[in-house]
């Protein structure tokens, strides 16, 4: 059983190496509009990905990617203004703000469980972002302009291929090896798992942690491209719930789910750009039957047909 | 320091804006606390119940005011299809997918408000919204002051329906514990189906309220369900009494933030509140401690 | 086990308070390496939250607690686990989406990350192939029944390689033949680097393997000593064991009961005070009161029910017997429209109800006193029995509460407490009162003894007997054999989904083939 | 593993399938990014009919000649939920997918500025109507961006000259309120001090406030005790018609009240009935302006949607005219040629002559506009005005 785990997470981590490899190459031949479509996947991936790991492994549903999304740009932006840092060098250190503000948090937020959870990352998105606008040492409701010219497309895509690379190889450690038995155990029951010697406080703080240092990395990147930030849009709700809407279309807690569901989100998006008058009501739609109809999301009604299929209603 | 007049007026109105704030949460408190459910919709139900009363006020000529319970049955009978239809098949699934649907639901409404009603902010245009109410050095408005005991009168009354009528003692009980409710001989599914319809029916009875009081647009419905989270939490999930306290707590504690730190901190003071009541006390701040 | 070793666990004076409420006074208890101790009282004597207490789940308000001398009063559930304490749940808490090996692996993996994989493998198969829970290493635990689910509570406590075990209510349930396999057990456990602490109903288990008990009453230490003296104590009996469980002997009247409860009142005075209670009889019965044809069930692909068929005429008792397992919760289930058969006819008088909702055959009149109890936490005492009361104007319920009441009294006197509020005997009346509240043709009794002292269990028998000789309909689901036969007419006994058995309650007590059904190839 | 990957690939290929659908060779696509819905929604519907309707024209009159060919113009319009992430990835999909030569802008400086930095990186020409000139200025050396619309320095004072002008008199105290965005800022937290002091009035009270604060009773308040005579109001229409309706029940009714950005649709007169009497706002355009086909415009936008006319169906009518002309007079599709004809544009349009200064900029003259009876009313400069002021507020 280990051993089949072990061996699929080689496997696994074979399969993101190659890809990765294969996708660096891409803008030599890809245009530059498949580029930005893949600038903005990548993003998405990469807080899809963290997301998932905090729900489907252990158990947090947030809303709050914004939160960290928005502190990764600003931290990224001062660093790079401020003290004219190597971007490499500030999205690390966005990253790590990341996860400090989520275990700066975590004793609050973790004295809750299921909803409760969920509506304090909310809260804490919006206290960060009115924090943004009344204080003027951020730029208010103005934000912050990148100083520096952001560098070209080819290599924001590349950096964000870095950070989506990062998170599924962090995914697939937590998926794959014993880390995933700790976390499940205590998403399905944590008082059960301490009294199995898990300490559940550690697990969920570091689930949190990685999956907002990744959302603060990747919150860098997005405002490094956008070269502009503001608290609006940096802190908007929209991000939360676009990943929220990413994870539960490709499927909760699946491995695929995240990539899946991003995929599909965005090329929705791109195939009701053309109605723009309409274009939000009919995702809303899409987003309703989905949930109606696939209830593990796109990947899970894909598996669960070809299960279906080849054995019938036995087990 | 502002001087002892305003700073009266300003707490005084903080007060009564949050029992207006209270009324505005408790139809997202109900579904919250029985079915589990964070309605994010429910800026959008205020929303539309907001635009209820204007309309109300245009073709029928009567205050909206008065005609609060034409609208909240107007909202309810929205509420019960689309909680059969859409939220009844997920009733088994978790929480994140009727939430979900709900978020759907949400920017839907906010797109065919834009499309039905265009983008424009809106008000319900009431001479009594615009009149001062003076007593001493405190000067508070008279809306607000309409709007708290509105809102006092409805949240007794959505009180009295849970604690001490059957359909809130089959409410509770599906709340606790739905199979041995429906075991027992309770009709669940009504009454969640009623629950949904009474908190959206509240949303927009609130929503009315804001319209007169305030002015609202399409996408107005955001800012007030984060508002009417923090009201929720304080006062404690489920606990109609506890979200008129919490609204009261909340509007008080906002306005002196707004009175010290200047009017932009108020919802800034209002969050930190909420997470530190999220942190300290989560059952909300009125809740006994727990066994 | 030598005399001057210090004790491996060390409690001393522990209390716990909730609010005003005293759960656990004063407590000590010493147990050596070595040593297997029992912790025996009547329901609601804090045994189980002497074992929360002492896993970490919940923190004591006063007193220490000692693992091998050192303090671990104030550490968390998982550095106690960590340091050696391990624990099972009364109710087992297996992690439900998480195979069998897997749910050992959270605690191989929590106490030592790096073990070797092949190491960790062996050591697993050998605490399943211990457990009894080898074919299922790979199974969901979602997919394993309550019997299974306690064996890998056990299994998952000991791949914490504990110093420490405590074992809380794993013997309950079983039938004989299991228990002797869990005494096995738990002696193979027992080393002399091991302390075991044993919460038990089963005395059998206390009997054959604790050296020393300690006996619990209202959370105070009764009495501490060897076992069989602790066995043979008049007042321990007067306490825990009632009149030792034998309905024979229930002309006793010395035992004090616990609970206090029960008014018995003479039958013929009780059929007019019950009568509000108990709906009169149809006026014309052609069609038997409840039927089922060759009804199957199961949840999701698994088949439970696979064609049972039954007949049920007004005023008649029956008990549904069988081992865990067989199905008698799902039969339960399928009556009272909780579940919805997947073949077959359920007939209420003649007329087909199958895939009603459960709120439409309550209102036929069938009431259902669940498993579990299920007592509406947010609701009060009265609140709880006016939740089912919904047929009558408010006269006929008042007259309803009345009889509920005068039935049980401890009710009247707690009527506006919270319903949880109670102990576990009290909540059980509630749920027995709650369930008559309908005014129902037909009771469904669901393991109402599980978990209940055996004075308790008499007292509610007493009440069933009440009901039956006013002409109530009434099914009971027991784990109880001699008291459901003892008040039954006529008896089903389910194996595998079937009726293996079924005839006069006094025939089944003697058939040898009913001992079979449980011994032979129960699991 | 191996299904989902499918589906990976199949979701893929449908993704790629409509990436293709590219515009015909014989047109000449520009784009644009406009706040359909959200906050904004309001002006993004405006501008659209502006947009549109410069368009619509120049097709209606045989196209425009590239290369000694007439072609159409094809005007794409994608919704960035006033978003300004949505306007930057709009913007970009714009240009990579849909091709287009040039671009109008969004509204708002957010919005506006984050397509025009994704402009000015892809070097494809984007002219806008919405982002008042100093808050454009203040992002960078644009070379492919420009802006038509007024300078915040100009509206900043024109209440306070019309106010003098028309021979006013109040107590000459003044109180600031002012929203916290980017031209908030400009207006509120710089130009006005220094305006009122200009004028000889005494600053009482200099409030800032979040874009999205709804609750102003502290505000009010200390205006009303410091006795200021003269409110200036920065903030957007939501907020305005709350500020209104807050002033009036806390009893609080200065002289003279302007309220700059809010005050100008006529949602705000339609939202607060009476109480918008009275109420002062900086214009850069009415259909009575003598430029030409300025009253055309309005009526034809009345008879066409059933609305009330609003200054934003100029700008962007305007900015788009700006454009099209440009890519006439560069005779080419080539983005440098269009940009180097946008230098040149010097022509009368509906909003006034448009010139480009060395910031890429061309500003708009203001007026000071009053609502009176649901109506504006110019009541200054004089030589525009359409009506007296209403002094003091009612």
């Amino acid at each position: 059983m280990i051993g089949k785990a072990a061996a699929g997470g080689v496997v696994e981590t074979a399969v993101i190496l190659i890809v990765a490899a294969a996708l660096w190459f891409a803008p030599a031949f890809a245009g530059d509009y498949w580029l930005q479509i893949g600038f903005r996947a990548l993003i998405y991936l990469s807080l899809a990905e963290g997301w998932n790991l905090m729900a489907g492994s252990a158990g947090l549903v947030s809303l709050g990617a914004s939160c960290f999304v928005g502190l990764g740009a600003y931290v990224v932006f001062g660093l790079l203004n401020k003290l004219d840092m190597p971007p490499p060098l500030a999205l690390a250190l966005a990253a790590a703000a990341g996860g400090a503000l989520a275990a700066f948090v975590s004793p609050a937020l973790f004295r809750l469980r299921g909803l409760y959870f969920t509506v304090g990352t909310l809260a804490l998105a919006e206290l960060l972002r009115l924090t943004m606008i009344n204080v003027s040492l951020f730029g208010g409701a103005t934000g912050i302009f990148l100083a520096q010219d952001p560098p070209d497309l080819p290599a924001l895509f590349h950096c964000a291929l870095v950070v989506a690379f990062l998170a599924s190889l962090a995914i697939t450690f937590c998926a794959r090896t014993r880390a995933s038995v700790i976390l499940r155990a205590v998403r399905d029951d944590e008082d059960a798992a301490a009294q199995m010697g898990v300490r559940p406080f550690r697990v969920k703080l570091a689930a949190f942690a990685l999956a907002s240092a990744i959302s603060a990395m990747a919150g860098g990147v997005q405002a490094i491209k956008l070269g502009a930030i503001e608290p609006y849009g940096i802190f908007g709700l929209q991000w939360s719930i676009d990943v929220l809407s990413m994870a539960i279309i490709g499927g909760v807690g699946l491995r695929l789910g995240p990539l899946v569901g991003v995929i599909f989100v965005i090329a929705l998006g791109e195939l009701l750009a053309d109605y723009p008058e309409a274009h939000v009501a009919i995702a809303g739609v899409i987003l309703i039957v989905l949930i109606r109809f696939a209830p593990r999301g796109v990947v899970g009604l894909v598996a669960y047909q070809k299960l279906a299929s080849r054995r019938p209603a036995t087990a | 320091m502002p001087d002892i007049g305003v700073a009266l007026s300003t707490i005084a109105s903080g007060v009564l804006l949050g029992g207006i704030l209270a009324l505005t949460a408790l139809g997202l408190s109900i579904v919250l606390g029985v079915m589990r459910l964070v309605n994010l919709a429910h800026g959008e139900f205020l929303v539309l119940g907001a635009y209820a009363g204007l309309f109300f006020l245009q073709f029928t000529g009567v205050d909206p005011l008065l005609g609060l319970p034409v609208i909240a049955l107007l909202l309810a009978a929205f509420a019960i299809p689309l909680y059969r239809w859409l939220l009844q098949p997920l009733a088994d699934r978790g929480p994140e997918a009727q939430m979900m649907t709900m978020f759907a639901v949400s920017i839907i409404l906010q797109n065919l408000f834009v499309l039905a009603f265009s983008a424009d902010t809106r008000s319900i245009a009431r001479d009594y919204a615009a009149l001062p109410l003076t007593l001493g050095p405190i000067t508070v408005p008279l809306i607000y002051l309409i709007g708290f005991a509105i809102s006092v009168i409805a949240i007794l009354i959505v009180n009295w329906v849970v604690s001490s009528t059957a359909f809130g003692r089959d409410l509770r009980a599906s709340a606790a514990d739905a199979e041995a409710a429906a075991t027992m001989g309770v009709d669940v599914k009504s009454v969640r189906m009623l629950t949904f319809a009474l908190g959206v029916a509240c949303a927009g009875m609130g929503g009315a309220l804001i319209g007169a009081a305030f002015q609202f647009g399409p996408s107005s419905g955001g800012a007030y369900l984060l508002n009417s989270l923090a009201v929720v939490v304080l006062g404690g999930l489920g606990n109609v009494l506890g979200t008129l306290a919490g609204g009261l707590v909340l509007g008080a504690l906002q306005s002196l933030g707004g009175l010290t730190l200047g009017d932009g901190y108020r919802d800034l003071v209002g969050m930190a509140l909420f997470l530190a009541v999220l942190a300290f006390r989560p059952d909300g701040f009125l809740a006994r401690g727990r066994p | 086990m030598s005399e001057d070793a210090r004790p491996l666990l060390e409690v001393s004076g522990l209390v716990k308070r909730y609010g005003g409420l005293v759960a656990i006074d004063r407590v000590d208890l010493k147990v050596p390496p070595g040593a297997i101790a029992g912790v025996i009282g009547p329901n609601g004597a804090g045994k189980s939250t002497l074992i929360g207490l002492i896993g970490g789940a919940l923190t004591p308000s006063e007193g220490t607690i000692r693992l091998d001398g050192e303090d671990v009063t104030r550490l968390p559930a998982s550095e106690r686990a960590r340091a050696g304490i391990g624990r099972t749940y009364q109710i087992p808490r297996p992690f439900l989406d998480m195979t069998v090996e897997e749910n050992l692996e959270v605690a191989q993996y929590s106490i030592a990350p790096f073990i070797g994989a092949a190491a960790a493998r062996k050591e697993r198969a050998a605490l399943l192939e211990r457990a009894g829970l080898a074919d299922a290493s790979s199974l969901p635990a979602r997919a394993l029944p309550l019997l299974r689910r306690k064996r890998l509570e056990v299994a998952r406590a000991l791949a914490l390689k504990p110093r420490v075990l405590l074992l809380d209510e794993v013997g309950a349930g079983l039938v004989d033949s299991e228990i002797s396999e869990l005494i096995a057990l738990i002696r193979s456990i027992s080393d002399h680097r091991t302390a075991i602490v044993i919460v038990e109903h089963v005395i059998r288990v206390v009997r054959e393997c604790c050296g020393r008990s300690l006996v619990l009453n209202f959370g105070k230490m009764l009495i501490e000593g060897p076992t069989s003296e602790i066995l043979a104590n008049d007042q321990v009996a007067a306490v825990y064991l009632g009149t030792g469980g034998a309905r024979t002997r229930a002309d006793d009247k010395a035992a004090v009961p616990p609970e206090g409860a029960i008014h018995v009142r003479a039958p013929v005075e009780a059929r007019t005070t019950l009568a509000a209670l108990i709906a009169p009889p149809a006026a014309s019965a052609k069609a038997p009161l409840l039927e089922l044809q060759n009804v199957a069930a199961g949840y999701g692909q698994a088949r439970v029910l696979r064609g049972v068929s039954m007949r049920l005429q007004e005023g008649e008792a029956i008990a549904v017997l069988g081992a865990n397992g067989a199905g008698k919760t799902t039969l339960a289930r399928v009556i009272a429209g909780a579940v919805a058969p997947t073949a077959g006819a359920l007939r209420i008088e003649g007329r087909d109800v199958a895939g009603l909702a459960p709120h439409r055959i309550a209102a036929l009149g069938v009431a259902h006193c669940m498993e579990g109890r299920r007592i509406f936490p947010t609701l009060s005492v009265e609140e709880n029995l006016l939740v089912t009361a919904r047929n009558g104007d408010a006269t006929q319920v008042r007259e309803r509460l009345q009889a509920a009441y005068d039935l049980f009294p401890i009710l009247a006197e707690r009527k506006m407490q919270i319903g949880t509020s109670l102990s576990g005997g009290q909540q059980q009346m509630l749920a027995i009162a709650r369930a008559l509240m309908a005014r129902p043709r037909l009771v469904i009794f669901d393991e109402i003894s599980l978990g209940l002292a055996p004075v308790i269990m008499d007292k509610l028998y007493d009440a069933l007997a009440l009901l039956k000789n006013a002409r109530m309909t009434l099914i009971l689901i027991e784990q109880d054999v001699d008291r459901a036969l003892a008040l039954a007419d006529r008896a089903y006994v389910l194996e595998h989904g079937v009726f293996a058995l079924s005839g006069a309650a006094r025939e089944i007590a003697k058939d040898p083939r009913l001992r079979h059904v449980y011994i032979g190839d129960a699991d | 593993m191996r299904h989902p990957t499918k589906t990976c690939l199949a979701a893929a290929i449908a993704a790629a399938s409509f990436g293709l659908s590219q515009a015909h060779a014989d047109e000449i696509v520009i784009g644009a990014s406009l706040p359909l819905s959200g906050p904004l929604a309001g002006f993004g519907s405006f501008q659209q009919w502006g947009y549109k309707r410069a368009v619509d024209e120049v097709n209606k009159a045989g196209g425009i000649s590239v290369g000694g060919k007439k072609e159409m113009v094809k005007l794409i319009i994608r919704d960035d939920k006033t978003d300004p992430n949505a306007t930057a990835a709009n913007t970009e999909t714009l240009i990579s997918r849909d091709h287009v030569v040039a671009m109008l802008g969004s509204c708002t400086p957010a919005l506006v500025n984050a397509g025009a930095l994704v402009a000015e990186r892809a070097k494809k020409p984007l002219v806008t109507g919405c982002d008042p000139l100093e808050a454009f200025k203040s992002v960078r050396k644009w070379k492919w961006v420009w802006d038509i619309f007024f300078d915040e320095p100009d509206l900043a004072s024109v209440e306070l000259k019309a106010v003098a002008d028309l021979g006013a008199k109040t107590n000459m105290k003044i109180a600031l309120w002012h929203d916290n965005g980017p031209d908030g800022q400009v207006v509120g937290g710089q130009i006005w001090p220094n305006v009122a002091k200009q004028f000889g009035y005494e600053v009482v009270q200099n409030a800032e406030f979040p874009v999205d604060n709804t609750q102003f009773t502290s505000i009010i308040g200390e205006a009303k005790s410091k006795e200021a005579e003269v409110v200036l109001v920065d903030a957007i229409t939501p907020q305005a018609v709350a500020i209104r309706k807050q002033m009036a029940a806390s009893g609080y009714t200065p002289k003279v009240l302007n309220i700059e950005k809010g005050a100008e649709p006529v949602q705000f007169a339609e939202a607060l009935g009476k109480l918008a009497d009275g109420v002062l706002v900086g214009g850069y355009w009415d259909p009575s302006f003598p430029y030409p086909g300025a009253a055309d415009l309005a009526k034809a936008f009345e008879s066409e949607t059933k609305l009330s006319s609003s200054q934003h169906i100029a700008d962007s009518y305007a900015a788009a005219q700006v454009l099209l002309d440009g890519i006439a007079a560069a005779g080419s599709t080539d983005p440098e040629k269009i940009n180097a004809a946008l230098a040149k544009t010097d022509k009368t349009y509906v909003v006034g002559p448009v010139k480009f200064d060395e910031n890429h900029t061309a500003k708009l003259p203001v007026v000071s506009l009053q609502w009176q009876g649901g109506k504006t009313v110019v009541v200054w400069p004089k030589s525009a005005k359409t009506g007296d002021l209403l002094f003091p507020v009612p």
